[in-house]
């Protein structure tokens, strides 16, 4: 299989702070890879030099063998490229139907070709008898649902996931996963960052933990939870016998 | 749905406006109609209702009795159409080109008005002109001064007001006679206007009439008319050091320009201003002494009251009926327009059009006989009055003296102007 | 989408049942200055209503076509090639003035614009070739070749085309991907930076047909009025009516600047020519006061606030009842 | 010789004029840094305290003496209009305060024209007329006294506006409204007091602009123009950053004017707007 997305020695640095300080990454084509992390470890950052606009410091983000770190949302999206964002982000006076179709114009010029392949995305995602309701009067799971579907509906080959299980109620969760599984036998390869581990390990095939801006484990999820790197970095690790010697003399 | 309600509402909306509109019109009135276009509202707002009250005067004294020595005056009417009435109709142009156009428009198919007047400002003259063209009516222009109305080769456009080309003329003339009677020497003249249709019109002509009399015109500038300081302008025309100042601006630019001139010790023989902002009421107020000595040009004085006794008459009905202003050269100049246009319509004999264009043709109105400065009324075939020409006051203790031509002066030209009070 | 076709066509034959009918030149003297607002309207609606960018400048694509009218026949062509001609200028400038401003935000663009226009008013008036403060006066002619008629009638006719076909591309506009775009960039740009719209590009398509549409504006203006002077094509005042009309139909709808535009030509003009005799300011004070109540009361205008409640209403209903209407959408 | 004193007197000639540029300004960052609305009728409010000057003046009350009773009464101006009309306009949709001003502004005009007339007004026999001769440079004193205004109302605003309790309380509110409400900021006295407050910097400006302007209808309109220009180019909401552009602004016009020609002095004035908005949307001081 080879890789959708690579990227290597992602750096970042806002001001004196190290944000980002060598992040490894690689998504391999129709898998799922979770970008995983302890809060403050640098993984919103990490999605935002990815999905474009926040310009790395340093390293390379190299989609199908293309550069595109730095380069305008748009243009990310336009390469194939969908994502979601982590505050929830609709169309507000627009119906589920239309702002789904504005995805979909994407790819489709002429309008009635988008509304149709909107119709399907949305029965693919099950919002279809909700079509005409405003995106503003949706619940946060179906606006979720629908932000994914509007991502859908441009047809990406990879999708961005950022944190979309955030704020669900375990049924929101499960049948997100339901969706996210549905959405990988359609081919689409999707890179899913989640502080939240046991949310990743029933669908992440592959699995990156970075901590402290950088990358400590790479491979499959089963593994991550028993990786002693992993591990301290999400419990801390313990205190050498040395250290408490010096501090508290 | 609702906006399409809305839709047919509004589709509903243009059919009944468009129904009323057929203007049936009562039986056609005694009277014999006159249109007048003006700028009622908008900047030029109190100028126009001055204008209004001059035609709306020259009008009842037609009508009236009372004889003066002055054309159509004072024979109930028009004695050669049976004593008919004149009405005058007036409509706003706002001071705006196409809103000229619509005004006439409404004057010639709605009140049916045998021929129009108006409309101060040029570029609305122009416009309004050129529905009266179309239609085929006579437009006399008693007022605007832009050289460009007469050389548009219009069949129907009439000009009794001398234009800036003549003014331009006036103002070389008068340095001339300066020359041979007081020794006034003038070789370097600067040339300064606002960049409206105003300043570039009086510019033009004193540039090209300057230099074909062999003046040296050391600078010309143009200044954004709405602009709030004039720093760089006088300092090119101190750096240009001119003998005379030729100046076409509006009052809060001209205080801006004479302010500068003192506070920078430009100090030239003569400033020689188009009107405008230099008589207006607020010139002197504001300046006091340092107004001393301008010279400005004039279509009309109430000094001239020795050639037409009728001058201070018709100045004391204007001030009963505007507020105790005086008759001044806008208003005096509309006043006569109104009765030219009368005297035409009354040697015609009648309406139609080609009579009163074939008055008009034939009109020569002694200057006697008339409130203004001229030789006499009398138009050439581009339409514009030849007899015209202006006089130049000079601002001497505070007041306005005619100083030029001298055979109507009443105060010696003090020359060069007098050197700044500080 | 229907309703919109239907009300349009309604328009079309009641304006031209008036303008053969009507015998009054004042009427369709007023009938052609309803379109002709009404079409400039619909052209600042383009840039500030549907893509959000509030101009105040944009008289100078109505004198790109005013201007073009009437050098060409200064220079002895046809009034006709001013469309194609100004059409292209005013595209052409609004792409250059477009491009660096369009990113801008809120009031930044709105200033912008004003000093665009104070820069294309200052080049006008010195370059010699547009005759400075003199403009250019039409000598009078007749027919449609020199497009100069007597009567208003042709004037009213030419103005309906260009009125039918203005509404009909906002009618489009609203149903096509540009129409998408534009109202995704409004209410959501990140979302729409998500789903690959080029802010810049769309925009400044937007930009350029709706200047186009105000220089056709221009080029009947010119032709009926055969004056044109940087005051009255390309001044300030020009560029505000514009956009008060725009304001009080209602911003991004179909039929918003129509309205706006009736409302105009009622008071501008109508009230003038009565009130005309009294010589003071109150038409603009009746006009003033009838914008700062629809700016405090309904601040999307008349048609807008109605294309409010209207959804409103049908999203709620559809919130509870769960029935879903015919995809028939209104505005 | 010649030419280094011309420009030495252009150059203090576009610093006062620079400075009345500031004077004209002030009110407008206060409320535009305040309350996000750029009021359109800026200029209407100008001449609205130009009258009240000249009224004042004709009943024996000169510029100077007056200028604080116009400040007041521009002040009490502001806060109603506001309470009335602005309150209402910040409750709709951000188009809703541009044109809802700019209804204000076709009002203002109209009632002007109706009540005064397009008459020049101006005050009778107004002190400051003279000018002031420094060695070759002559430095009129209605400008200076206009300049010196300019710089006292800018520093008592800056003053104001970081030293104060309620200074602070603007800021908070101009930072973030939600913020502020939480901190118990009552956001509709504090937009209020901004408003009122920058109507009475307008009423200021208006007393000292009679020493060397009539009054009309149509005399806030270039000012406003230019004022808007400023306040953008010094970043809307910085009150020193009005002043460094006012200045920037009045230099570039005058020396524009000279250098350039009179009929293009404004188009250095546009441009330097547009490259500055361009290349630093913030404006150079502001901090949006």
């Amino acid at each position: 299989m080879s890789a959708l997305l690579e990227v290597r020695g992602l750096a970042k640095t806002f001001g004196s702070v190290r944000a980002l300080d060598g992040v490894d990454l690689t998504v391999e084509e129709g898998r799922l890879t979770g970008l995983i992390g302890p809060n403050g470890a640098g993984k919103s950052t990490a999605f935002g030099c990815i999905a474009g606009a926040m310009k790395p410091s340093a390293g390379s983000v190299r989609f199908r063998g293309r550069e595109i770190a730095g380069m305008p949302y748009y243009r990310v999206a336009t390469l194939g490229i969908g994502r979601t964002y982590q505050i929830v982000q609709t169309f507000a006076d627009m119906t589920v139907l239309e702002a789904v179709t504005t995805g979909a114009l994407l790819r489709h010029p002429r309008l009635p070709d988008a509304i149709a392949h909107a119709d399907e995305v949305l029965a693919f995602v099950g919002l279809a008898e909700k079509r005409h309701r405003l995106g503003s009067a949706l619940t946060i799971a179906d606006k979720k649902r629908l932000e994914v579907a509007r991502a859908l509906a441009t047809e990406p080959t990879l999708l961005l996931l950022d944190e979309v299980m955030a704020g669900l109620t375990p049924a929101e969760c499960r049948d997100a996963v339901a969706l996210l599984r549905q959405v990988l036998t359609r081919g689409i390869t999707v890179l899913m960052v989640e502080h939240v581990m046991e949310v990743l390990m029933p669908i992440a095939e592959h699995v990156v933990v970075i901590a402290a801006g950088k990358t400590i484990f790479s491979g499959n999820a089963h593994a991550a939870v028993r990786d002693q790197a992993v591990i301290d970095a999400y419990l801390g690790s313990p205190i050498e016998h040395g250290e408490i010697a010096e501090g508290a003399r | 749905m609702q906006v399409r309600r809305l839709a047919f509402v509004l589709a509903a909306v243009l059919a009944f406006a468009a129904v009323p509109g057929a203007g049936i019109r009562a039986a056609d009135p005694p009277e014999i109609v006159i249109g007048s276009i003006l700028p009622l509202t908008g900047a030029s707002a109190q100028t126009g209702a001055g204008l209004r009250a001059a035609q709306q005067l020259a009008v009842d004294l037609v009508n009236g009795h009372v004889t003066y020595p002055l054309p159509a005056v004072g024979h109930s009417g028009l004695p050669h159409l049976g004593h008919a009435r004149i009405r005058i109709v007036f409509a706003d142009s706002q001071g705006k080109p196409d809103q000229a156009r619509a005004a006439a428009e409404q004057l010639i198919t709605q009140d049916h008005a045998v021929a129009l007047i108006g409309a101060y400002i040029s570029s609305t003259t122009a416009t309004a002109s050129q529905v009266a063209e179309r239609y085929g009516i006579p437009f006399l222009n008693p007022d605007s001064s832009g050289p460009g109305l007469t050389t548009r080769g219009l069949h129907w456009f009439f000009r009794t007001t001398p234009n800036d080309g003549t003014f331009a003329e006036n103002f070389y003339q008068f340095l001339a006679d300066l020359q041979r009677t007081q020794r006034a020497e003038v070789k370097k003249i600067a040339v300064v206007g606002e960049d409206g249709l105003f300043g570039t019109g009086a510019g033009d002509a004193e540039e090209d009439i300057g230099k074909h009399r062999g003046f040296d015109i050391v600078t010309r500038i143009a200044y954004p008319a709405t602009t709030t300081e004039v720093n760089a302008e006088v300092q090119k025309v101190k750096a240009a050091a001119p003998d005379a100042i030729m100046m076409a601006s509006y009052l809060p630019d001209a205080l801006l320009f004479m302010r500068g001139y003192k506070d920078q010790g430009v100090q030239p023989k003569a400033i020689l201003a188009q009107d405008a902002g230099f008589v207006d009421p607020g010139f002197v107020k504001a300046l006091g002494p340092d107004a001393e000595g301008v010279f400005t040009r004039e279509v009309f004085s109430l000094d001239i009251k020795h050639r037409n006794h009728a001058v201070p008459l018709i100045d004391q009905l204007f001030r009963l009926r505007f507020g105790g202003k005086p008759l001044d050269g806008n208003t005096a100049r509309d006043f006569m327009g109104v009765l030219v246009l009368a005297d035409a319509i009354d040697r015609a004999g009648a309406t139609t059009p080609d009579a009163i264009r074939g008055a008009l043709v034939a009109t020569n109105i002694p200057g006697n006989l008339t409130l203004m400065p001229w030789k006499n009324i009398q138009f050439d075939q581009s339409g514009q009055n030849i007899g015209g020409a202006g006089i130049i006051e000079q601002i001497q203790d505070g007041k306005y003296e005619t100083v030029w031509p001298f055979d109507i002066a009443v105060k010696k030209v003090v020359w060069p102007m007098p050197a700044w009070k500080h | 989408m229907r309703a919109h076709l239907l009300a349009l066509g309604a328009i079309v034959v009641v304006g031209a049942v008036a303008a053969f009918g009507l015998h009054s030149q004042v009427t369709l003297e007023l009938l052609f200055t309803f379109l002709l607002y009404a079409v400039l309207g619909q052209s600042w609606n383009w840039i500030s209503g549907y893509a959000g960018n509030v101009s105040f400048g944009h008289a100078i694509f109505f004198a790109c076509g005013a201007y073009a009218a009437a050098m060409l026949v200064a220079a002895g062509f046809s009034p006709w090639l001013a469309f194609p001609a100004g059409a292209l200028v005013a595209g052409l400038l609004a792409v250059i003035t477009g491009f660096p401003t369009l990113a801008l935000r809120g009031h930044y663009f709105s200033i912008a614009t004003i000093a665009v226009a104070a820069l294309v008013d200052a080049f006008v008036r010195t370059t010699p070739w547009f005759n400075g403060a003199n403009g250019f006066e039409e000598p009078i002619r007749n027919g449609w070749g020199a497009m100069q008629f007597a009567q208003k009638t042709n004037y009213v006719l030419i103005a309906l085309v260009l009125f039918a076909f203005v509404q009909l591309a906002t009618i489009v506009l609203e149903r096509s991907r540009l129409g998408y775009y534009l109202r995704a960039l409004r209410a959501n740009h990140a979302a729409a930076a998500a789903v690959g719209i080029d802010e810049r590009r769309w925009k400044l398509i937007a930009f350029a047909w709706s200047a186009v549409m105000a220089s056709a504006a221009g080029v009947l203006y010119a032709q009926d009025t055969l004056f044109v002077d940087p005051p009255s094509v390309l001044g300030l005042s020009v560029s505000i009516d514009i956009a008060l009309i725009g304001v009080v139909g209602g911003i991004g709808t179909v039929w918003g600047p129509a309205v706006g535009a009736l409302i105009y030509v009622a008071l501008a003009k109508g009230v003038a020519l009565q009130l005309g005799g009294t010589g003071k300011g109150y038409d603009l004070v009746i006009y003033g006061a009838l914008i700062c109540v629809i700016a405090a009361l309904r601040p999307r205008g008349i048609v807008g606030s109605l294309v409010d409640a209207s959804r409103r209403r049908r999203g709620a209903r559809i919130a509870n009842d769960g029935a879903a209407p015919v995809a028939e959408r209104a505005a | 010789m010649e030419a280094l004193s011309t420009f030495a007197q252009l150059v203090v000639a576009g610093v006062l004029t620079g400075l009345v540029f500031a004077l004209v300004s002030v009110g407008l960052t206060l409320v535009y840094g305040v309350m996000d609305v750029v009021n359109f009728a800026h200029g209407e409010f100008l001449m609205l305290a130009m009258y009240t000057a000249v009224g004042l003046a004709l009943l024996g009350v000169g510029p100077i003496f007056g200028l604080p009773v116009v400040a007041a009464a521009l002040f009490v101006f502001g806060v109603i209009v506001y309470r009335v009309f602005v309150r209402r306009l910040l409750a709709g949709p951000p188009e809703a305060t541009v044109f809802g001003t700019f209804g204000l502004l076709v009002l203002m005009q109209g009632l002007a024209q109706a009540i005064f007339t397009s008459d020049y007004r101006s005050a009778p026999n107004p002190p400051f007329q003279g000018t002031l001769h420094l060695g070759v440079l002559a430095i009129p004193q209605a400008a200076l006294v206009e300049g010196i205004g300019a710089i006292v109302l800018t520093a008592a605003l800056f003053a104001f506006v970081e030293f104060t309790e309620t200074g602070r309380a603007m800021r908070a509110v101009a930072e973030d409204r939600v913020a502020a409400t939480l901190m118990g900021i009552d956001v509709q006295r504090i937009n209020a007091l901004a408003f009122g407050i920058g109507a009475a910097c307008v009423g200021a400006a208006g007393s000292l602009l009679l020493l060397s302007n009539p009054a009309y209808p149509t005399v806030g309109v270039q000012y406003a123009l230019t004022a808007f220009v400023v306040v953008a180019l010094g970043g809307f909401g910085s009150i020193q950053g009005a002043l460094v552009g006012a200045l920037l602004i009045g230099l570039l016009e005058v020396l524009g004017g000279f250098y350039l020609s009179p009929e293009l002095k404004m188009v250095p004035v546009y441009l330097a707007y547009l490259i500055v908005v361009l290349l630093r949307p913030q404006g150079l001081l502001g901090r949006r």
